[in-house]
């Protein structure tokens, strides 16, 4: 047993000094803030908001993210550990809608306060959904792109997470508009996972079987960047890139020219809006069934707001969008 | 007792090595054969240069692990060590501006990795698969914590020359993936401490009383598989032109399958550096093909098990036709 | 007999308290290091789901313990919970009953079971290797019939099993446990159970006391698989759906867990209880580290330093009472 | 000797006829004659010794017995009744079970369990086994042979005397009539043989049969009761235990009156090379030996008398706790890498499994403890190294087909010759030799021989481990004799002989 107890010491020394690392206390309220990953700058945008908002509404934030990008069984068991905190309210928002629902369910059956933010989280009573319209965001950036080509043209799609609404929602967005444009051919549709390294050996691969691709539409910023790299290597400089997100790499790649345009998902606008909704709510106002932010689309002409860190960037107040 | 004068009438092209090479190698042909005939774009150069573009990122990964499953290792810890590696070099590169900064972060993490899976392994005699697991969830959270939830992009064009650049009109990647596997291959054949590894792979115990100096080279073997997970972060970064803390998780399994597929054995003293490049060929060209024939990339995981247990049921059939006829 | 008397022998029971392993000097530890910290950590509520999570990750682990045992391995244990919940649910949407739906599902487990079995028993393939590849084959098999996406909208029997109680105590902390039993049972009580234990500690000495050994550790490999196609069912209860890549990685938990308990890869040395504690130790670990809200990166290091902590207690008391 | 009381006290009543007979057992291998028509009666409550050399015969006939080789010629009789013993399996259930020196008992299985291992149907109840049952039955047994071992005890956490004991008690558990010992105190104390001892009084006394392997007099003297000497395959004599005395029973077992022997060329010894004071380890106490340069060093003694541990001592193999060692005069390195640099190397005694690496070829395993020395600069020349075999190859005369040819497929005095290539190439100046000739043919043997000769002229140090006495005397200009873990005697020029090393073996 002697040589067991330095090691505990050691131990101790360790659990105590995580214990003491995160989340001061203040008096308010505080907020359990779930996020899907802590890979993509997206979700440290969202975690970027709702800290700002809950600084200026005084309240407490603690994030959980899985360990594992996306990991389903993880992010249940966090929302099952939360559940026994009792955080005074929950911004949620799914890995997997189908999956998490029933557990989501029973919290909101014991007394806890829940926004969905982000993805829609199924038919659950929520106080409310703050989100953007994947679908028109899907819809309105293809539109984009097949507006600057004008009207024909070769197309690939870099889809999403097949099964994530998310990626479906935009896919279905992504395919309307093209229905729309009968000189649009889609030469194929891959699925990239919203990942960089796939967009980008999804793209090579695309580059070798077909000689002329005029534009590309990904179902999010970091499988476009991917693309773009792949693309530059192939030496194929004549391609429009399309996305949705706005993370600051991707607006970066705007104001360079190699992507053509991003529809606008703001995290960090997400994350101010749905704290503010929810500390409302649990404050006694009448909290809106739902807030869509419109989502804007991101060009050369209009990039520079979005080149600002979060950290810097101001919060605005769900009256922006509810007025509506 | 005298020598037959005609010592080795078996020539050296049928060794067992050679023969698992060959074989590998007809594989790959085959199947290129294949599918060129399916749609003659893929026998053209820049889709033959693309494909061993990706591979040689895959071989990269699984060059060091070669070298460590050879001496009698194995080192679960590549992936991460990628990810922490190319964290750590693109901030690097990006404070100072100075690829070579980012060089020196990347090679540096990677070998010291590699050398405290070699000190737990020597010192506190943990079984390299425990260690370098728990090195694998260190590293990976160390990426995280350093990262914070962000990218970091935008490397200089100097720097990405080393992943998007080309040579003589071939990819920058291609060339490294040949450095890279020359001088493994000089290492495993062409120096006594090569020699040396396969020995202790193949048995420790006589390894140690031969006068090898079991511990010292094994350290090594793990500095050196560390060394190349960072050269590989470097590739993969200047290819990426990003880093994010998600990278060297998936490449995990992959670069062992590339390993096992390539002819080396999981219990050591046997194998080579070829293979692996063989088998991470063999990897890619497969899923090359699979897109090529339009075949949903759902598959992929099935193609990849498959390649794995034929590859090791082929050489099992051969072990044993040989041992039986020897 | 005047002989001196044989002192010193370690009675087997004893063992229990004599030789708690890191994992139970860990677990300990970090019940009373939360508990400090938060007294939420020990409301039923949270012990309830520390028992919820850790009975499934226990699926695994059991299984897997006995094949560690063996001085095997079975990476593929992940993969063949995601593929034969995607059977369940499937079957069950197709129109089958429960019972032909888990049955399917069990065949098809069982026979991935044999699969690995005879490549490792009979052919004597590492089992790294062929599990690596198996484990291949089950993802894609799973992904494919899915198309990638979760399968959901199947009959809510299967939720409500999962979310059923006997008695005050949820239905998968039951099973857990009866499983736990049954392999308890198999493993202490039967001749198999000795056999799986021969066969990594002396495969030749039970070849020699005429037990066909082969056939035992395939079976040993046939029996893991078809209890981890079975909790399938408890997994895609908790979900409500089925997720084809849902047990990725949770192999490689599973084999943590074993380990931590005590379990080694060497020798057919180690114990059943082990990976309950081993299972509880992450569990515990992840279920206070998200009470506290303790940043996801650090949760990733704190298991790897966990496991490797673990391991250094385990040598260093293995050293000095040689 | 309470013991030896006990057990002789069955005059041996011949009248019942013998419970084992074997009748002219023949066998022969390719190139060795190792049984000669050999006839044994073996009677219940009897222990029988059976005496050789190494060589002699003895493990082949234990292995026909018990059913793991077929005789070419002759049978076994049990009771009088013609028996067929084709597998071990039919040996068990004859009643004859056979102790070897390598246990096969499972380390993480209890007492109990491995007891009964594959028995486990006799206290199943439901599919379950009765485990109260089985430790009670166990302890049983334990308690027939005065053992108070815990039942539920690991075998792994049993030393080796308490494992042989669970093996007696696990042949006993099958109704064993004969029970066959192969060197049952080699690898034990003092005490624990002892307990041995008393424990196969029971047993005699239980009217089973004792077939006792062994070289050690004072154990022949004390508990046979009849004794039969091998050599060469034959049996030379066989005696009941007061008919024969101590000296007469090494000159059968010898086969040449003592004395005689064949010429030794006398050497003229150089500087000492090794000098080693008072060594100590787990396993040793207070070694002391000198080796110089052009002789050849024996180093005699049992199975398990510590002959290995020494030479493993030497060569750094294990981490001395007391003592010095000086190699040509100065303090020898700590570890072993340094050790070989230093020019010393070690002929293991299990070849495949410390001195080969046997997926290998012979280029490798003959290169191995070379590289620093051949190629300093650490750049590998294949051609060099494949000249170098090829040197070795035609120097040593091993037979294979190429430098390329896996050392698993050569023939064991091959495999020798591959290992003793290794230390040649490197320069080796001090040969520590355990057990050269062991499971090699008397060709090889013949050549082993000759490079030893070689060796020591080109003025090599020569340790030789040897169980064969005829073949220390011939080779050793002088020995030391171990008994117990230490050195008991050493022997030189005409006082090297044959009987002198089995007396200071044997002799308490």
């Amino acid at each position: 047993m002697r040589t067991t107890r330095p090691r505990r010491c050691v131990l101790a020394a360790i659990i105590c000094s995580t214990l003491s690392s995160p989340a001061a206390w203040a008096d308010g309220e505080v907020i359990a803030a779930f996020t899907k990953n802590q890979v993509d700058p997206h979700f440290e945008g969202v975690r970027a908001g709702v800290a700002q908002m809950a600084q200026r509404m005084n309240a407490t934030v603690k994030n959980y993210t899985p360990t594992k990008p996306n990991n389903i069984t993880e992010g249940m068991s966090q929302l099952e550990d939360v559940g026994v905190t009792k955080p005074n309210l929950m911004l949620f928002m799914p890995i997997d809608a189908k999956a998490q629902l029933p557990t989501i369910k029973r919290l909101i059956d014991s007394g806890l306060p829940i926004i969905n933010y982000n993805d829609r989280g199924g038919d659950a009573p929520f106080l409310s959904f703050i989100g953007q319209d994947d679908y028109k965001l899907g819809y309105d950036i293809a539109k984009t792109l097949f507006d600057h080509l004008g009207g024909k043209g070769n197309v690939v799609i870099l889809e999403g997470v097949k099964g994530s609404t998310t990626g479906d929602e935009r896919k279905r967005g992504f395919d309307a508009a093209a229905k729309d444009y009968p000189n649009i051919k889609i030469l194929a549709s891959q699925p990239t996972n919203f990942q960089r390294l796939l967009g980008m050996q999804t793209m090579e691969n695309l580059i070798q079987q077909f000689s002329t691709i005029d534009g590309v539409i990904a179902a999010a910023d970091a499988s476009a960047l991917g693309a773009i790299e792949a693309l530059n290597a192939a030496g194929r400089k004549n391609v429009a890139v399309v996305s949705i997100n706005g993370v600051p790499e991707a607006v970066e790649a705007v104001k360079a020219g190699s992507l053509l345009a991003i529809a606008e998902f703001d995290g960090f606008k997400i994350g101010c809006v749905a704290t503010a909704v929810g500390l409302n709510a649990i404050r006694g106002q009448s909290a809106p069934k739902q807030v869509t932010i419109p989502g804007a689309i991101i060009t050369k002409a209009n990039y520079a707001p979005w080149l600002i860190p979060y950290k810097d960037r101001t919060c605005p107040t769900p009256d922006a969008y509810i007025a509506k | 007792m005298t020598i037959p004068a005609t010592l080795d009438t078996r020539s050296p092209s049928l060794s067992p090595d050679a023969l698992a090479l060959l074989g590998r190698l007809i594989l790959i042909v085959l199947i290129a054969g294949a599918l060129t005939a399916v749609d003659p774009g893929f026998a053209s150069v820049s889709n033959l240069l693309n494909m061993l573009r990706q591979a040689s990122l895959l071989f990269l990964v699984a060059s060091g692990l070669t070298l460590v499953i050879i001496g009698g290792g194995l080192d679960l810890s590549v992936g991460s060590n990628l990810t922490l590696s190319a964290c750590l070099a693109a901030a690097a590169i990006k404070t100072t501006g100075n690829p070579w900064y980012g060089v020196a972060v990347a090679v540096t993490s990677g070998t010291l990795i590699g050398f405290t899976n070699g000190l737990m392994i020597n010192r506190l005699r943990l079984p390299p698969f425990l260690a370098t697991f728990g090195m694998l969830w260190v590293a990976q959270g160390a990426a995280y914590w350093f990262m914070a939830g962000q990218t970091i992009y935008g490397m200089p064009m100097s720097f990405r020359y080393f992943g998007t650049g080309f040579f003589l009109g071939v990819p920058l990647p291609i060339w490294i993936t040949l450095v890279v596997c020359v001088v493994c291959s000089i290492i495993l054949h062409r120096t006594t401490f090569g020699r040396e590894a396969y020995f202790m792979g193949a048995n420790q115990t006589a390894a140690l009383l031969s006068g090898i100096a079991v511990e010292r080279r094994r350290l090594l073997l793990y500095v050196l598989s560390g060394l190349t997970a960072g050269i590989a972060a470097l590739v993969y970064l200047a290819r990426l032109n990003a880093a994010e803390p998600g990278i060297g998780e998936p490449l995990l399994l992959p670069a062992i399958a590339a390993v096992l597929v390539g002819g080396t054995s999981l219990f050591g003293g046997s194998g080579n550096i070829v293979g692996t490049v063989l088998g991470a060929i063999l990897l890619t060209i497969i899923v090359n093909g699979l897109n090529l024939l339009n075949v949903a990339a759902t598959w992929h995981p099935f193609v990849n098990g498959a390649v794995v247990l034929i590859a090791i049921l082929a050489d099992f059939i051969v072990s044993r036709r040989r041992s039986e006829s020897g | 007999m005047t002989a001196p008397t044989q002192s010193q022998q370690r009675p087997g029971a004893g063992q229990f308290f004599s030789a708690i392993p890191g994992a139970g000097i860990l677990l300990i530890l970090m019940l009373a290091l939360f508990t400090i910290a938060n007294p939420r950590f020990v409301s039923q509520t949270n012990l309830v789901n520390v028992g919820l999570q850790a009975s499934l990750l226990l699926m695994i682990a059991l299984p897997m313990t006995l094949i560690i045992l063996t001085e095997g391995l079975d990476l593929s244990a992940g993969a063949l919970l995601g593929l034969s919940g995607v059977i369940v649910a499937e079957a069950l949407l197709a129109g089958w009953s429960v019972f032909a739906a888990c049955a399917m599902a069990f065949a098809i487990s069982t026979a991935f079971g044999a699969l690995n079995g005879v490549l490792i028993a009979y052919l004597t393939l590492p089992a790294f290797v062929v599990t690596l590849g198996t484990m291949g084959l089950m993802q894609g098999i799973a992904l494919v019939m899915t198309n990638g996406d979760p399968v959901g909208g199947f009959t809510p029997a299967i939720e409500t099993f999962y979310r059923s109680q006997l008695w005050i105590f949820p239905m998968p902390i039951v099973v857990a446990v009866a499983l736990y039993a049954a392999l308890w049972l198999l493993l202490y009580r039967t001749r198999l159970g000795n056999y799986v234990i021969a066969i990594g500690g002396n495969k030749d000495a039970l070849r020699l006391a005429g037990i066909r050994a082969n056939l035992v550790h395939l079976a040993v490999y046939v029996l893991g698989s078809a209890i981890v196609g079975l909790s399938a069912v408890l997994l895609i209860g908790r979900t409500n759906s089925a997720h084809p890549t849902v047990g990725i990685g949770m192999e490689f938990e599973a084999i943590a867990a074993v380990v931590l308990g005590g379990t080694s890869f060497e020798k057919g040395q180690g114990w059943l209880f082990g990976a309950v504690l081993g299972a509880l130790a992450i569990t515990v670990l992840r279920n206070g580290l998200n009470i506290l809200s303790v940043d996801s990166s650090l949760q990733v290091v704190c298991i790897g330093i966990l496991l490797i902590l673990a391991l250094l207690i385990d040598r260093a008391r293995k050293h000095y009472s040689r | 000797m309470p013991a030896a009381t006990a057990a002789g006290g069955h005059p041996a009543d011949h009248a019942a006829a013998p419970l084992l007979r074997l009748i002219d057992i023949d066998k022969s291998f390719p190139g060795v004659h190792a049984l000669r028509s050999v006839s044994l009666d073996i009677h219940a409550g009897e222990v029988h010794v059976i005496l050789g050399q190494n060589g002699a015969g003895k493990s082949t006939l234990i292995k026909t017995l018990y059913g793991a080789h077929a005789a070419d010629k002759g049978h076994i009789e049990v009771e009088g009744r013609r028996v067929a013993v084709a597998r071990p399996a039919d040996a068990s259930a004859l009643g004859i079970a056979v102790i070897f020196q390598e246990f096969s008992l499972v380390p993480y299985l209890d007492i109990a369990q491995n007891i009964y291992l594959g028995r486990e149907a006799a206290f199943a109840r439901f599919g379950l086994i009765d485990s109260a049952a089985m430790h009670a039955a166990a302890r049983t047994i334990l308690d027939d042979l005065g053992l108070d071992y815990d039942t539920h005890a690991y075998a792994a956490d049993l030393g080796v005397a308490q494992q042989q004991m669970v093996e007696i008690a696990k042949a006993l558990s099958q109704n064993a009539r004969v029970l066959v010992m192969d060197e049952p105190t080699a690898a034990i104390s003092e005490r624990e043989a002892e307990r041995l001892f008393a424990t196969i009084a029971r047993l005699t006394q239980k009217n089973v049969a004792i077939v006792y392997i062994s070289h050690r007099m004072k154990e022949v003297q004390m508990l046979g009761d009849r004794i039969t000497i091998l050599r060469d395959g034959a049996v030379v004599t066989s005696v009941l235990r007061d008919e024969m005395s101590q000296t007469e029973m090494v000159g059968a077992m010898i086969g040449r009156p003592s004395g005689s022997q064949l010429a030794r060329t006398p050497r003229a010894p150089g500087d000492p090379i090794l000098f080693a004071r008072g060594i100590s380890t787990a396993k040793l106490s207070d070694i002391s030996i000198e080796i110089r340069a052009g002789e050849v060093v024996g180093l005699a003694g049992l199975v398990g008398s510590g002959r290995t541990e020494v030479v493993r001592a030497l060569f750094g193999a294990d981490p001395i706790t007391g003592g010095e060692i000086a190699l040509s005069g100065s303090r020898a390195p700590t570890t072993l890498d340094a050790r070989v640099r230093a020019g010393m190397a070690l002929l293991p005694e299990d070849r495949k499994r410390e001195g080969l690496a046997l997926p290998l070829d012979i280029r490798d395993n003959a290169t191995v403890a070379s590289l620093w020395r051949r190629f300093t600069s650490g750049w590998f020349s294949p051609a060099a190294a494949e000249r170098d075999t090829r040197g070795l190859i035609a120097q040593l005369g091993i037979a294979a087909h190429g430098t390329h040819q896996t050392v698993r497929t050569l023939s064991g005095g091959n495999q020798q010759k591959v290992v003793l290539a290794k230390w040649l190439a490197a320069g080796s100046r001090l040969f520590l030799l355990d057990e050269p000739t062991r499971g090699v043919d008397v060709g090889a043997k013949a050549e082993i021989y000759r490079l030893i000769d070689q060796l020591v002229d080109g003025g090599a140090g020569v340790v030789v481990i040897s169980s064969e006495l005829p073949e220390l005397v011939q080779l050793c200009d002088r020995a030391y004799v171990m008994r117990d873990h230490r050195i008991v005697g050493h022997l030189d020029d005409d006082a090297l002989t044959e009987r002198a090393i089995l007396e200071l073996v044997v002799h308490q």
